[in-house]
């Protein structure tokens, strides 16, 4: 490799072309699978030195083929993700998992292997709930998907090799924990903007080199001073996928800075870490079920309970952000969401409710995947910050 | 004792509003203007005329506020702040207890939640013209008729029909099948005018329809909207004698209010270096 | 909807009218129950709860086909704008935002049932049952009703694994324990709700009433394969509700209307008469949900001589003996009676043969093109339809595959109508005529193509 | 002589043909304005006129388009896709696949050995996939609509559109020209993004060639260019496109008569 640029420069690099660095490992003979959203436990694929490497969308380029494959009045970022595949963008994938995100990602993994034709795939239908039965099926599912990844590589997946894929995957959790620390300046070190391409680009290259990459980035965006201005509003960002920097770069185009987001492509994945478990799966499985926060899944405050109340239920599933707000000092809060995704849109209202009961002020805005459509979003983000000035 | 004057510049995707205030909150000239093809880099001679009417000179205004559409590009402006704020300000000083704002541009149409004047919370419509002043401009045209006029035909109308279709273009076409089936003009009006409401109530839901409603924006200047809205809504809606002008007036009033807050702070306020350049319109949006 | 002026072109089966007049009754049962302090759930449909809180003494309707029932009547509209008012996105299931509007309303009713409510409404309930089955739609919308009730959810979980994942070693046994453990889960959640024991011996009967309808109802289904079809689809979604929504409703009651219904059909059967009252130029199925609010449009396809002799939704399973008598444990009973095994349930449905094709295709590519093409063969489809709904994710996602496998695989061509299970304002029946007009050349094209490949029709 | 009338009320232009000996024997297109049964009368008689032939020597009128129902002494509707595959399939029988730019709704139809429809997909209902979007963009630009297709050959950098709606495109292209980018690179990116559209289409019925292009949209020469370098095949043009659905039309008339 030639002389390593500085890590945010390399983000950017990765950031805008994926695949490079999966293609010469797979040259030197190491599989790559593909995943759709944050429930394939990549542990479980670093352990048998497969290289993970995220399907994303492309709201720069126009859908084309999907559209004979899923009807249009479906997710935009899945149909996008599905017309890349069908457009060979990701012909080079030894495999792909899918999991139980939603509805429309559950089909997909269908059509995928009808259309795309992916030589390796597994479904892990992830369950909805964090009843007790649940736990236990989803480590039974995590057992079956072990004995796929062995069938395809050959390999026997190790306890001791997927303790070690823990600990690193761990530590990635850590690194980027130690980045979006680096947010809770004033102003904050590193831009939203930067901070999806950072994520895009560890979602597309090894563990131990997106490691090597956030240390980087991290050493560099401590000492920088080219960091972001100083602005009126802090905001947080809660919502379903942003992939594409083109959202954050409109509002911190603005008045404000993005310094914490809550989406699928930002902290969603890496706050909280996997317990080091005697039998890994237990640890794993807890994990991916419990610990991540997509409204995906149904949580409550204890499944087991006769009464219900609305405003502890909520604080039960979203005091997280009243934390991220007050950690972060935020000063509002961006709810997203592409249209038609269905968990996130469920969870709108009560969201709202909730930011409303803590005096959080809050906007939701709805896309369909499209640059373009980006920009009429603006004036609202604006006339939100004028709101909360 | 010496005056302090502040211009608001609204341009708005149709239409350039401009009014001009002094420190009481008198609006000493306002003018309105179709933001046509030949208007667009025309902003300051629109100003020029505003100027005119209040025996002023650009030296004289102490702040000049921007907003709308076109509000990123003028170059004469002191600063922008978007139609959301401008409009609930303007709108409150019109009518004072104002809880829900309903504004009907060109370009779209929007819903404020306003509480003792101050904008808490908002709705706008997007993606396409469906619900914006455009829907009646396009289907006028087609008609032959003209913009204003659709007010009073509609008015005339005992039994809508019904208009379905969304796309405004398409409406455009189920407004000609109901002519061509016979189906009298005013009824086909009453139609689009309901069509529109509809839709417009069915967005500003959310932001709780409580009395007073004012509405503002080209469009309610058409009866027929206006009568249609409140059918819709369930309650009386209140429209502004010269419902375009909210938006710059609001510009206008926050432009005083930035003022004021910043001589408190003993800044001192810059007149005499405003240059009246063209605008260079549309850069961005 | 639709201005007959002409004989109506569909042929009614008057068996279906008792059938559809038990659904009204339940939704008074369940008003009556509420009224007589007895606990009512609003349940989503999925195999599994309904006989359990049945056989607890809990009355159950079904929000689900309440909203279709508003739809149905015309009165859907201004719930779905309340769900708008309240915040919730436009593009969610016009089921939920119907269901969600009718809560909205009864919270500023105080709890009332709104007066406009038809068949005499939902009771409010003491629970919610969710259901993680089929789709998203059904356990979100459920916890987002905490807005409007204090009655807890429980989401009740069942296993929906990818194909090729039912099919690994251990995964079925796996499943089964899951949902065993799962559903006495619930028991006990309910045991501590309403104070009482579950009745297991209920169950028995509860669970069990459900093979003796499905097997009418199957044996029905067989008697459409007839050249004329002798039942429209039309009939089928007026009383497959009788059959899935059983709350208050008798067993026995139901089992006897649909026994009475394949009498009826068995004779059009015997005596050549159609399901409609033209000559039948052409065989259809429906797949999706239909648009309950425009079920008229059916009377004008009829009018064209398509006669809808299947679908795809709610068919019910070939009857089989299961030998539980291995099984002493009555929620492993109830359980097992009902969740077969993947291989199992493609040899019974398919035919041994082309059984083994399709699970060798899925062990391959994790899918297999034949695969819900069975009844199109069976009924001697000659087009389909597409109903694809603006507010469905789950049965909209996967129709466009459908439709290459028709094509593919038996050269049956179908027609995308875009629609709503809910929303009238997104259907436009001029326009699905017009097509419908130039989908017939496309059948008689398709038809000739088989014709050449030496297919059966 | 027998006569065979095929009308054509489409949303914003009425076509007219009359055939006689399987030739063609007048044609006629006019504006359809705010009234369909005005044009359709008028269409008639003009048509009527051409012929130098009156009603009684019609033997049968089919109707078509969106007005059809509007068109009185019509024998029959018929659904504009079927007509468009009867007059194509006149024209040029080895056509396979057709793609029809109507003023208000693309169609793509894929055609058999006989010219039957073997698969159609229509355009979904909004603007911004329909020849109306160019009708507006050029009415903005001010440029004459059969210059459009040529001068979006000229661009080099077409420019992409942030709106979905064809009513909003009209003031984006207006902000575009106010920031300077060329007229040829505002109306090549309209025309790109139908194209893209078109392409879609054409995916999702399945590509069989020959392919034919009809309707208006077969007139603009650019519109042409832009799909055939998306869809990488060379697309046939009938010589008078927008009246391939009236002559089908007409050619239906005559089947309808001959069999009843």
């Amino acid at each position: 490799m030639a002389e390593p640029s500085k890590g945010l420069l390399r983000a950017q690099e990765i950031y805008q072309d994926r695949s490079r660095r999966a293609l010469e490992l797979q040259k030197q003979g190491k599989k790559v699978v593909g995943y759709l959203c944050i429930y394939p436990v990549l542990e479980m694929m670093t352990a048998l030195d497969i290289v993970p490497y995220r399907i994303f969308g492309d709201m720069r380029e126009p859908i084309t083929k999907a559209d004979s494959y899923i009807p249009a009045v479906n997710c935009p970022f899945l149909r996008s993700c599905l017309d890349l595949g069908l457009k060979e963008k990701y012909s080079f994938l030894d495999g792909i998992v899918t999991t139980h995100i939603c509805d429309v990602g559950s089909s997909l993994s269908g059509i995928w292997n009808y259309t795309v034709r992916t030589p390796f795939s597994f479904h892990i239908d992830t369950p909805h709930t964090l009843h007790e039965t649940s736990l236990e099926q989803e480590r039974g599912l995590l057992e079956d998907y072990q004995k796929a990844l062995e069938d395809l590589t050959g390999q026997k997946m190790t306890k001791e090799r997927l303790q070690e894929a823990v600990r690193v995957h761990n530590e990635q959790r850590a690194l980027v924990r130690e980045l979006y620390e680096l947010k809770k300046q004033d102003p904050p070190l590193i831009s939203g903007v930067e901070t999806i391409r950072v994520i895009k680009a560890i979602q597309s290259i090894p563990v131990d080199e997106g490691n090597k990459l956030l240390r980087e980035v991290i050493d560099e965006v401590k000492e920088r001073n080219d960091g972001p201005q100083k602005k009126s509003a802090r905001l947080l960002v809660w919502g379903s996928i942003l992939d594409d920097t083109a959202l954050p770069e409109m509002i911190e185009g603005l008045d404000a800075n993005v310094v914490m987001d809550d989406t699928c492509v930002g902290s969603r994945a890496y706050f909280g870490d996997v317990e080091l478990t005697n039998d890994p799966l237990d640890g794993l499985s807890h994990h991916y079920l419990v610990d991540i926060k997509c409204p995906r899944t149904f949580r409550t405050r204890d499944y087991t309970d006769v009464r219900k109340d609305y405003m502890t239920d909520l604080a039960v599933r979203f005091s997280y952000l009243r934390d991220y707000v007050r950690d972060w000092k935020a000063d509002g809060v961006i709810m997203e969401s592409v249209r038609y995704c269905d968990t996130h849109g469920y969870d709108v209202p009560g969201v709202r409710d909730y930011l409303d009961s803590v005096g959080i002020p809050s906007i939701y805005l709805e896309h369909d995947y499209t640059e373009g459509a980006l920009a009429p979003l603006r004036t609202r983000v604006q006339g939100f910050l004028e709101i909360i000035e | 004792m010496v005056r302090i004057y502040f211009a608001g510049i609204d341009l708005g995707s149709t239409m350039t509003k401009i009014v001009i205030i002094n420190d009481d909150e008198q609006i000493l000239a306002y003018v309105v203007h179709h933001t046509g093809a030949e208007h667009r880099h025309l902003a300051n001679r629109v100003m020029e005329e505003g100027l005119a009417e209040a025996s002023l000179s650009i030296d004289d205004i102490s702040f000049v506020m921007a907003t709308g559409y076109g509000r990123i590009n003028v170059p004469f402006a002191d600063r922008q702040i978007t139609e959301l704020s401008c409009h609930a300000r303007g709108v409150a000083s019109f009518f004072p207890n104002v809880r829900l704002a309903i504004d009907i541009g060109g370009q779209d149409a929007k819903g404020l939640k306003i509480r003792d004047g101050k904008l808490l919370d908002f709705v706008m419509s997007d993606k396409c013209a469906a619900g914006t002043g455009r829907f009646l401009e396009v289907i006028a045209a087609a008609l032959g008729i003209e913009v204003e006029d659709l007010g009073g035909i509609s008015l005339r109308s005992k039994q809508k029909v019904s208009v379905s279709s969304t796309c405004t273009v398409f409406a455009q076409q189920e407004v000609v099948n109901h002519l061509s089936a016979g189906v009298p003009l005013e009824d086909v009006v009453a139609g689009l005018h309901d069509a529109m409401a509809s839709r417009t109530a069915r967005m500003v839901q959310r932001l709780k329809v409580e009395p007073d409603v004012v509405f503002t924006g080209g469009v309610a200047k058409n009866a027929g909207v206006v009568k249609a809205l409140e059918e819709n809504l369930r309650c009386p809606v209140l429209v502004p004698e010269e419902p375009l002008l909210s938006g710059a007036l609001g510009a206008a009033l926050l432009g005083k209010e930035h003022v004021l807050k910043a001589l408190a702070r003993g800044e001192t306020i810059q007149t005499g270096e405003r240059r009246l350049d063209r605008a260079t319109f549309f850069e961005k949006e | 909807m639709t201005t007959e002026a002409k004989p109506r072109a569909l042929n009614r089966l008057q068996s279906m009218y008792a059938l559809r007049a038990e659904v009204d009754k339940m939704y008074e049962g369940g008003v009556e129950a509420s009224e007589e302090g007895k606990p009512v759930a609003w349940v989503m449909l999925e195999g599994w709860s309904n006989a359990i809180l049945n056989a607890m003494g809990v009355s159950t309707v079904f929000p689900e086909n309440y909203s279709s029932l508003c739809a149905a009547q015309g009165v859907a509209t201004p719930f779905l704008d309340r769900s708008e008012a309240e915040g919730y996105p436009t593009h969610l299931c016009g089921y939920a935002r119907t269901c969600i509007g009718y809560s909205s309303r009864m919270v500023e009713l105080d709890g009332e049932i709104p007066p406009e409510a038809p068949a005499g409404g939902m009771p409010k309930p003491v629970l919610l049952v969710a259901s993680g089955e089929v789709c998203d739609a059904r356990f979100k919308w459920f916890q987002s009703l905490g807005r409007f009730f204090d009655a807890p959810v429980w989401t009740i979980e069942s296993p929906y694994p990818g194909l090729r994942e039912r099919l690994m070693e251990g995964a079925h046994e796996r499943n089964v324990n899951f949902l065993i453990k799962e559903l006495k889960a619930f028991v006990a959640f309910l045991e501590k709700l309403l104070g009482k024991k579950m009745d297991w011996e209920a169950l028995e009967y509860t669970g069990g009433g459900t093979n003796e309808i499905n097997r009418w109802r199957w044996e029905i289904n067989e008697l459409r394969k007839a050249h004329p079809g002798p039942m429209n689809t039309r009939d089928f979604w007026s009383a497959v509700t009788a059959a899935l929504f059983r709350g208050a409703a008798d067993p026995d009651v139901i089992t006897k209307g649909f026994e009475r219904m394949y009498d009826e059909v068995k004779e059009r059967v015997d005596k050549g008469i159609a399901g409609i009252n033209r000559p039948e130029r052409y065989r259809l199925s429906f797949e999706g949900l239909p648009p309950w609010h425009s079920l008229g449009f059916l009377e004008q396809l009829a009018d064209r001589g398509w006669n809808f002799v299947i679908e795809s939704a709610y068919r019910p399973p070939r009857p089989i003996t299961i030998d539980l008598s291995k099984y002493s444990d009555p929620m492993e009973r109830y359980v097992r009676r009902r969740y077969r095994r993947l291989e199992d349930s493609l040899r019974e449905d398919y035919g041994p043969e082309e059984a083994e094709i399709i699970l060798d295709e899925i062990r391959r590519d994790g899918t297999s093109p034949r695969m819900g093409l069975r009844h199109i063969k069976d009924y001697q489809v000659d087009g389909v339809i597409l109903h694809v709904l603006l507010t469905c994710r789950s049965t909209s996602a996967g129709l466009n595959l459908l439709q290459h496998r028709l094509l593919d695989v038996l050269k049956v061509p179908s027609l995308v109508i875009e629609g709503d299970i809910i929303d009238v304002s997104a259907f436009n029946p001029a326009e699905a005529l017009r097509n419908a007009e130039a989908f017939e050349e496309t059948m008689d094209h398709y038809r000739k193509v088989r014709k050449e490949l030496g297919m059966p029709w | 002589m027998s006569y065979y009338l095929g009308i054509d009320i489409g949303s914003s232009t009425s076509k007219g043909v009359i055939t006689g000996d399987g030739d063609v024997i007048a044609q006629h297109l006019l504006l359809s304005g705010v009234n369909y049964r005005l044009a359709a009368q008028k269409l008639v008689d003009e048509l009527l006129a051409k012929a130098g032939v009156t009603r009684e020597d019609i033997a049968c009128t089919v109707a078509t388009g969106q007005g059809s129902a509007n068109v009185e002494l019509a024998d029959q509707q018929i659904a504009d896709i079927r007509c468009c595959a009867r007059g194509i399939y006149s024209i040029y029988p080895s056509v396979r696949t057709v793609i029809d730019v109507q003023g208000q709704s693309t169609q793509v139809l894929r055609l058999n050995g006989e010219g039957q429809i073997a698969n159609f997909v229509v355009s979904e209902k909004c603007a911004s996939g329909s020849g109306r979007f160019l009708d507006i963009i050029a009415n903005v630009l001010q440029i004459k609509l059969e210059e459009v297709g040529p001068l979006s050959l000229k661009s080099k950098n077409p420019v992409t559109f942030t709106t979905g709606c064809a009513v909003f495109g009209e003031s984006e292209a207006v902000s575009r020209v106010a920031e300077g980018v060329a007229r040829e690179d505002i109306v090549a990116g309209v025309h790109q993004a139908l194209a893209e559209k078109i392409s879609s289409l054409v995916g999702k019925v399945g590509m069989e060639e020959r392919c034919a292009i009809t309707g208006g949209g077969a007139l603009n020469i650019g519109l042409i260019s832009w799909v055939e370098r998306k869809l990488g095949v060379e697309l046939l043009v009938p010589p008078e496109p927008q009246f391939v659905t009236a002559l089908g039309a007409a050619i239906m008339a005559e089947d309808t008569c001959k069999d009843g």
